[in-house]
């Protein structure tokens, strides 16, 4: 009994020559690996200096968390872009999967993490902010972050080609997209079943909110004909109105304000020290 | 189909006949319907039978279907340590079922769970609340008639 | 003064004369581990029923899932079991694979299995610090803690997530794992073999901890299979059933491991079991590591379902034309109902998909171990010491997120 | 006419201090030390909690508090500041006189009990021609003044828990009765070994008496672990710390405090391991007493602090390493195990001291 306990004793007190594992967060922060995938940022393209987003909406269908709204719309160029694009940080899981199918390698999982924000509606961004996000990331790397299909910047031993080295003809916007525009309509406070019911059956429209999109799918294909209910009518609305809506509801943040990590900043120059990790440190002495 | 399984399909036909409405395998997965009335019964012999000894219980669920006029499949799915096969059943009810408390101690809070899901309504069960809602909660959340967003300004 | 004992008045207390007492631990006590409201009746310090409420991190995962495509539910399974968020990546996706009948290429599979252990090893860390730390020793966990933080880090090499991973896609993996990922995982075995001597040494015989679990929350055999119980719970009882050996899937059959069992059914055995599945995790790892194939798809190849390569659908109209279908429209699954289970940290992990023919599942139903195994507390408190309540709860090994969904 | 009063009172239990010529310039001095050495506790013990954070990180290889301050050093200030500015909240069920009295109740006899410490040769003059004495009271039953006080704390974790109108701080302030009380007998008879070698209740003829033969850890071993064991218990500390046993009972009897009141509970714990780690250092470890000859030049208040933190650093290394005990056990290993043990040294002392056998080292 007192052997076990000693040698309990005895290996808390080994531990206090070992190193420290720990970091001081805000002074000093962790080198991420290449693939952390933190907000998503979009790429700049480097022959024009803007988006290289199409607005296909494909982020925009994929988003398990429905963060996305894109409209899509020409440049005065007269290529395709997003007229409009906004990605909700509050909303978003960080799952990479608009990354992941984003035919025009427009969108990165970049490294920004330290997201809080004193007022919600700062976490929705504009096509804008998330070109800035990236470019932070460009800074901070000192590299181009364009990377072909990868829900973040990555080191994988790649065959595939880099955008720039592909065929000019097919490097951006040719790829016109026939899909209508997608995306969901800002989200309140959840209403009684009973009312939604009630609203819905007397055919008044909801102003905000969202339907599963199989609503009338499942309906015809489960409901006798006599309880179905009609689509409720803001489905009807255009996405642009949608859009509209969305935007009138919510002010789009500046990515300038989403720096926490700034008030640690205790250099003012923006930057922290990075710490490089090591290998089974812990298990050295001191 | 295993051949375990095969003696158990055979002796299920045996035993309960018509009350057996169908036997179906997908994916190597044995799938027996049976009628309501013999849900109960038909857990026991799984159970106590040497040959099928369904000696544990993995889960008991539902599924809605809201055009039929039976409109919920009861489903469990059972396991045998010793002769490492699994198993099946399903019935359809429009509302009530029997309880599987007796059989397996497990199937308390999973016929909870499903009564709270779905509002199936298990006689005999000890304890029949809510579980994973509130206690005061409209409606039952998985039938396909819930929605799934509702938003008011 | 108020008779704090016997309080009158509201639903949750008792008539006036009453010796019991009537306590909620939860859902906000430091020991539940998340959510989980257990009210307990106590005489004394005596346990005479103990009554849990789960469902405070209900999230309705399965309706969720009732309107997702299959790729979209992914995400969505990482916050179930929060602490093994891969095995139950693996365990959905390997549901669905099993309903569409794709094969998964063996470089990908060997790498799910790495991981999966690795999960294991790290859910396993976890209950150790929490249990212990339940019990009042807190520097282990901080050590578990500690090398978790490196199986974190392997983690956030292949995935970039730490927590929420959604590594695995339908037909396997997002992307290859990143250079240095052996030599990482191999360096990993090594410390935390010694790691886990450390742990034994400072908790394992220690006379406090061992008289804190012997004889506690004893679930005999037949009780265990009676509640269902799945896991090292049931091996705890000395029942010997792995999904790894008995019903092996992936290549567990082709790696030699043992199962460790116990033989009261108490506490201190199933302790003992979880602590002896991590030296087995490692040495699967290990066994792995060497058969891992250095070279290969990830993704299984088929066009129904797994999304053309970047460098194909960029190159090709009718491969770009494939992408956008599949991504827009899914893919369906067919007809049918499948059910997977596997061997997670906690016990067996399973998911039952319906399947209407349609790119979302019918019904998806989560059979969460968690959630199976708390129902056994009651029969392990119930007659004992509110100290033992929370070493109940601490040797099951619940996560909430699974028990609640 | 009070310092009159209290200057018979103290001289009716003084016996080795002359009475004064100048009973008002006797009181100043005594209020002058009294001052200092409050003053002196209080830090060091704001710097416990400090210490005791920096001892566990190290043991769990992290940094523990490193922003307030050089590696964290103003922490303890931040802490009484926060504290300070934070809300008085009595929970509605609560007995307001005497929630509000409780932490007072336990913190003061705590902080009372640092007067019988000798921090010097108690029978010298002291410092600066005496306003700074090397003992606040130098009083003959020294010990049993100790034992008193611990038990008046008792009352302040009792009065806390049971007045809170919280079931959890009840079931923290019944424990910790039932546990206080067991583990003061223990105590106390751990004690008497010592008591019985060095002839005397008075702490500072201890530490001469331990000067002329040995530190008495080395005869009274036994006595030491039961002391040092009980000592841990009575101040309710891992791994004995079922009072408030976090995992168990949220916070104990201290669940429904905040603001200064909880930092009194708090504190009034601190002191009270302070107090331990003190008698320990006195009784055990030679106290003010240097352990050889030629390091006399350091002086005694350096010596008794040096014991005195390493005792509490075995505190606070018990704690890292320890799990908890389970109520039954804990009293169970009181009555079964220490108590006996106790017994037994006490008896077999006092047969030794009554045949007058000696060991060589034994006094």
């Amino acid at each position: 009994m007192i052997k076990e306990i000693a040698q309990g004793l005895g290996l808390t007190l080994r531990h206090f020559f070992k190193k420290n594992v720990t970091l001081q967060y805000p002074k000093e922060m962790r080198n991420f690996h290449p693939r952390f995938r933190g907000a998503v940022g979009m790429v700049r393209d480097q022959e024009t200096g803007k988006e290289r987003c199409v607005g296909c909406g494909l982020c925009a269908a994929v988003c398990p968390s429905n963060c996305l709204t894109v409209v899509p719309g020409t440049d005065d160029v007269g290529l395709r872009n997003a007229k409009i694009y906004l990605y909700d940080m509050g909303r978003c899981v960080f799952c990479g999967m608009c990354v992941e199918v984003c035919p025009e390698l427009a969108l990165v999982m970049t490294h920004e993490f330290e997201l809080s924000v004193y007022d919600r509606s700062q976490l929705i961004l504009d096509a804008g902010a998330m070109l800035r996000l990236s470019d932070r990331e460009k800074e901070r790397t000192g590299e181009s972050i364009e990377e072909p299909g990868f829900p973040a910047v990555t080191d994988a031993p790649s065959t595939f080609l880099k955008h720039n080295q592909l065929d000019p003809r097919i490097q951006r916007g040719k790829f016109q997209s026939h899909q209508p525009a997608l995306g969901t309509l800002p989200y309140g406070y959840p209403m009684k079943y009973e009312e939604y019911l009630k609203k819905i059956r007397e055919g008044k429209p909801l102003v905000q909110g969202t339907l599963p999109p199989n609503f009338q799918e499942i309906q015809n294909k489960y409901l006798p004909e006599d309880s179905r209910v009609p689509m409720p009518k803001f489905v009807e609305n255009q996405a642009d109105t949608a859009a509209e809506v969305r935007i009138k509801h919510m002010t789009v943040g500046d990515i300038n304000k989403v720096e926490s990590h700034k008030y640690y900043d205790e250099d003012g120059q923006g930057s922290k020290k990075r710490v490089e990790l090591g290998k089974g440190e812990w298990a050295d002495k001191k | 189909m295993k051949e375990s399984l095969q003696v158990v399909a055979q002796k299920l036909q045996e035993k309960f006949g018509g009350n057996i409405l169908g036997i179906t395998e997908f994916r190597d997965e044995v799938t027996v319907r049976v009628k309501k009335t013999i849900w109960f019964e038909v857990h026991q012999f799984l159970r106590d039978d040497p040959d099928c000894a369904f000696n544990m219980m993995i889960d008991e669920t539902a599924a809605d279907y809201p055009l039929r006029d039976e409109r919920f499949d009861v489903i469990s799915h059972l396991l045998s340590l010793s002769k490492r096969h699994r198993f099946r059943v399903k019935a359809s009810t429009s509302e009530k079922i029997p309880s599987l408390c007796p059989v397996w101690k497990t199937a308390n809070w999973l016929e909870r769970e499903t009564y709270d899901m779905f509002g199936i309504i298990y006689e005999g069960h000890p304890d029949l609340r809510r579980i994973l809602m509130a206690e005061n909660w409209e409606g039952f959340p998985l039938r396909k008639d819930y929605p799934t967003e509702g938003y008011d300004i | 003064m108020q008779n704090v004992m016997n309080p009158v008045g509201g639903d949750n207390f008792q008539e006036k004369g009453d010796k019991r007492m009537r306590l909620s631990l939860g859902p906000h006590h430091p020991s539940t581990h998340g959510v989980l409201q257990v009210i307990v009746d106590l005489e004394g310090e005596t346990v005479v029923r103990c009554d849990p409420v789960p469902g405070y991190l209900h999230r309705g995962t399965e309706k969720l899932a009732e309107n997702k495509y299959y790729t979209q539910i992914i995400p969505l399974t990482d916050r179930l079991d929060y602490l093994s968020p891969f095995n139950n990546n693996l365990s959905y996706t390997m549901a669905v694979e099993k309903l569409v009948g794709i094969e998964v290429p063996e470089r990908a599979q060997w790498i799910r299995l790495i991981l999966s252990e690795l999960q294991r090893i790290a859910s396993h860390l976890i209950w150790f610090g929490t249990h212990v730390m339940d019990i009042g020793a807190i520097t282990p966990f901080l050590w578990a803690a500690r090398d978790r933080e490196t199986i974190m880090d392997i983690f956030e090499m292949c995935s970039g997530a730490r927590l929420t991973l959604s590594y695995t896609r339908i037909g396997g993996l997002m992307s290859d794992v990143p250079p240095g990922f052996n030599e990482k995982v191999h360096e990993f075995t090594e410390l935390f073999h010694k790691a886990l001597k450390d742990y034994n040494k400072v908790v394992s015989k220690n006379p406090i901890f061992m008289s804190r679990t012997q004889g506690v929350g004893v679930i005999t055999a037949e009780q265990a299979i009676q509640y269902g119980l799945t896991g090292p719970s049931l091996r705890g009882s000395g029942v010997e059933w792995d999904l790894r050996k008995h019903e092996p899937y992936m290549y567990y059959d082709q790696l030699d491991f043992e199962i460790p069992l116990g033989s009261t059914g108490d506490s201190y055995d199933r302790y003992l079991v979880r602590m002896e599945e991590m030296e087995q995790s490692n040495r699967i790892i290990q066994q792995a590591l060497a058969k891992l194939p250095s070279k290969g798809p990830v993704k299984a190849d088929d066009p129904k379902i797994v999304l053309p390569p970047k460098e194909l659908s960029m190159s090709r109209a009718e491969e770009m034309q494939r992408h956008f279908y599949q991504v827009i429209h899914g893919f369906p699954a067919p007809v049918g109902e499948c059910y997977f289970g596997l061997e997670g940290p906690k016990g067996e992990l399973g998911f039952y998909i319906i399947s209407d023919g349609s790119p979302r599942p019918y019904r998806l139903k989560i059979r969460a171990p968690s959630y199976v195994n708390l129902q056994a507390l009651p029969l392990m408190t119930e007659g004992r010491m509110i100290a033992d309540v929370i070493t109940c709860i601490g040797t099951i090994d619940i996560v909430l997120g699974e028990v609640d969904r | 006419m009070f310092s009159l009063a209290l200057f018979d009172v103290v001289n009716a239990t003084e016996a080795r201090v002359n009475a004064p010529e100048e009973p008002v310039i006797w009181f100043l001095q005594t209020f002058v030390t009294l001052f200092i050495i409050m003053n002196v506790v209080m830090v060091i013990m704001a710097y416990q909690t400090w210490a005791e954070r920096k001892v566990m990180a190290l043991a769990q290889q992290r940094f523990g508090p490193m922003r307030t301050g050089p590696i964290g050093l103003l922490q303890p200030i931040a802490d009484a500041v926060k504290l300070l500015n934070k809300e008085y909240i009595v929970p509605r069920d609560a007995d307001k006189t005497l929630f509000f009295f409780a932490p007072i109740i336990a913190f003061i006899p705590a902080l009372a009990a640092f007067a019988v410490i000798p921090w010097g040769d108690a029978t010298g003059e002291g410092l600066f021609g005496g306003w700074i004495r090397p003992i606040i009271a130098n009083l003959n039953m020294g010990i049993l003044y100790l034992l008193a006080l611990s038990s008046i704390g008792v009352y302040g974790i009792v009065m806390s828990g049971y007045t809170s109108g919280n079931k959890y701080a009840t079931l923290g302030s019944i424990r910790s009765s039932a546990q206080v009380v067991s583990y003061e007998l223990t105590m106390g008879l751990g004690l008497m070994g010592t008591l019985i070698m060095a002839g005397s209740l008075n702490l500072n003829d201890v530490v001469i008496a331990q000067q002329n033969t040995m530190w008495y850890i080395i005869p009274q071993f036994f006595g030491f672990i039961v002391y040092a064991i009980s000592g841990i218990a009575e101040t309710n500390r891992n791994p004995f710390d079922l009072p408030e046993a976090e995992s168990e009972l949220v916070a104990g009897y201290h669940l429904e405090y905040g603001a200064m009141h909880f930092g009194m509970v708090y504190l009034g714990e601190y002191i009270n391991m302070n107090v331990i780690a003190a008698t320990v250092a006195t009784l055990y470890l030679g106290g003010w007493a240097a352990p050889a000859s030629f390091l006399e030049f350091i002086p005694g208040p350096i010596w008794l602090f040096l014991k005195f933190a390493f005792f509490l650093f075995i505190y606070y290394w018990i704690r890292v390493t320890l799990p908890r005990f389970r109520y039954d056990q804990l009293m169970g290993f009181c009555w079964k195990v220490l108590f006996p043990i106790a017994l037994a040294n006490v008896a077999i002392t006092a047969v030794f001291k009554y045949l007058g056998i000696t060991f060589g080292w034994w006094g």
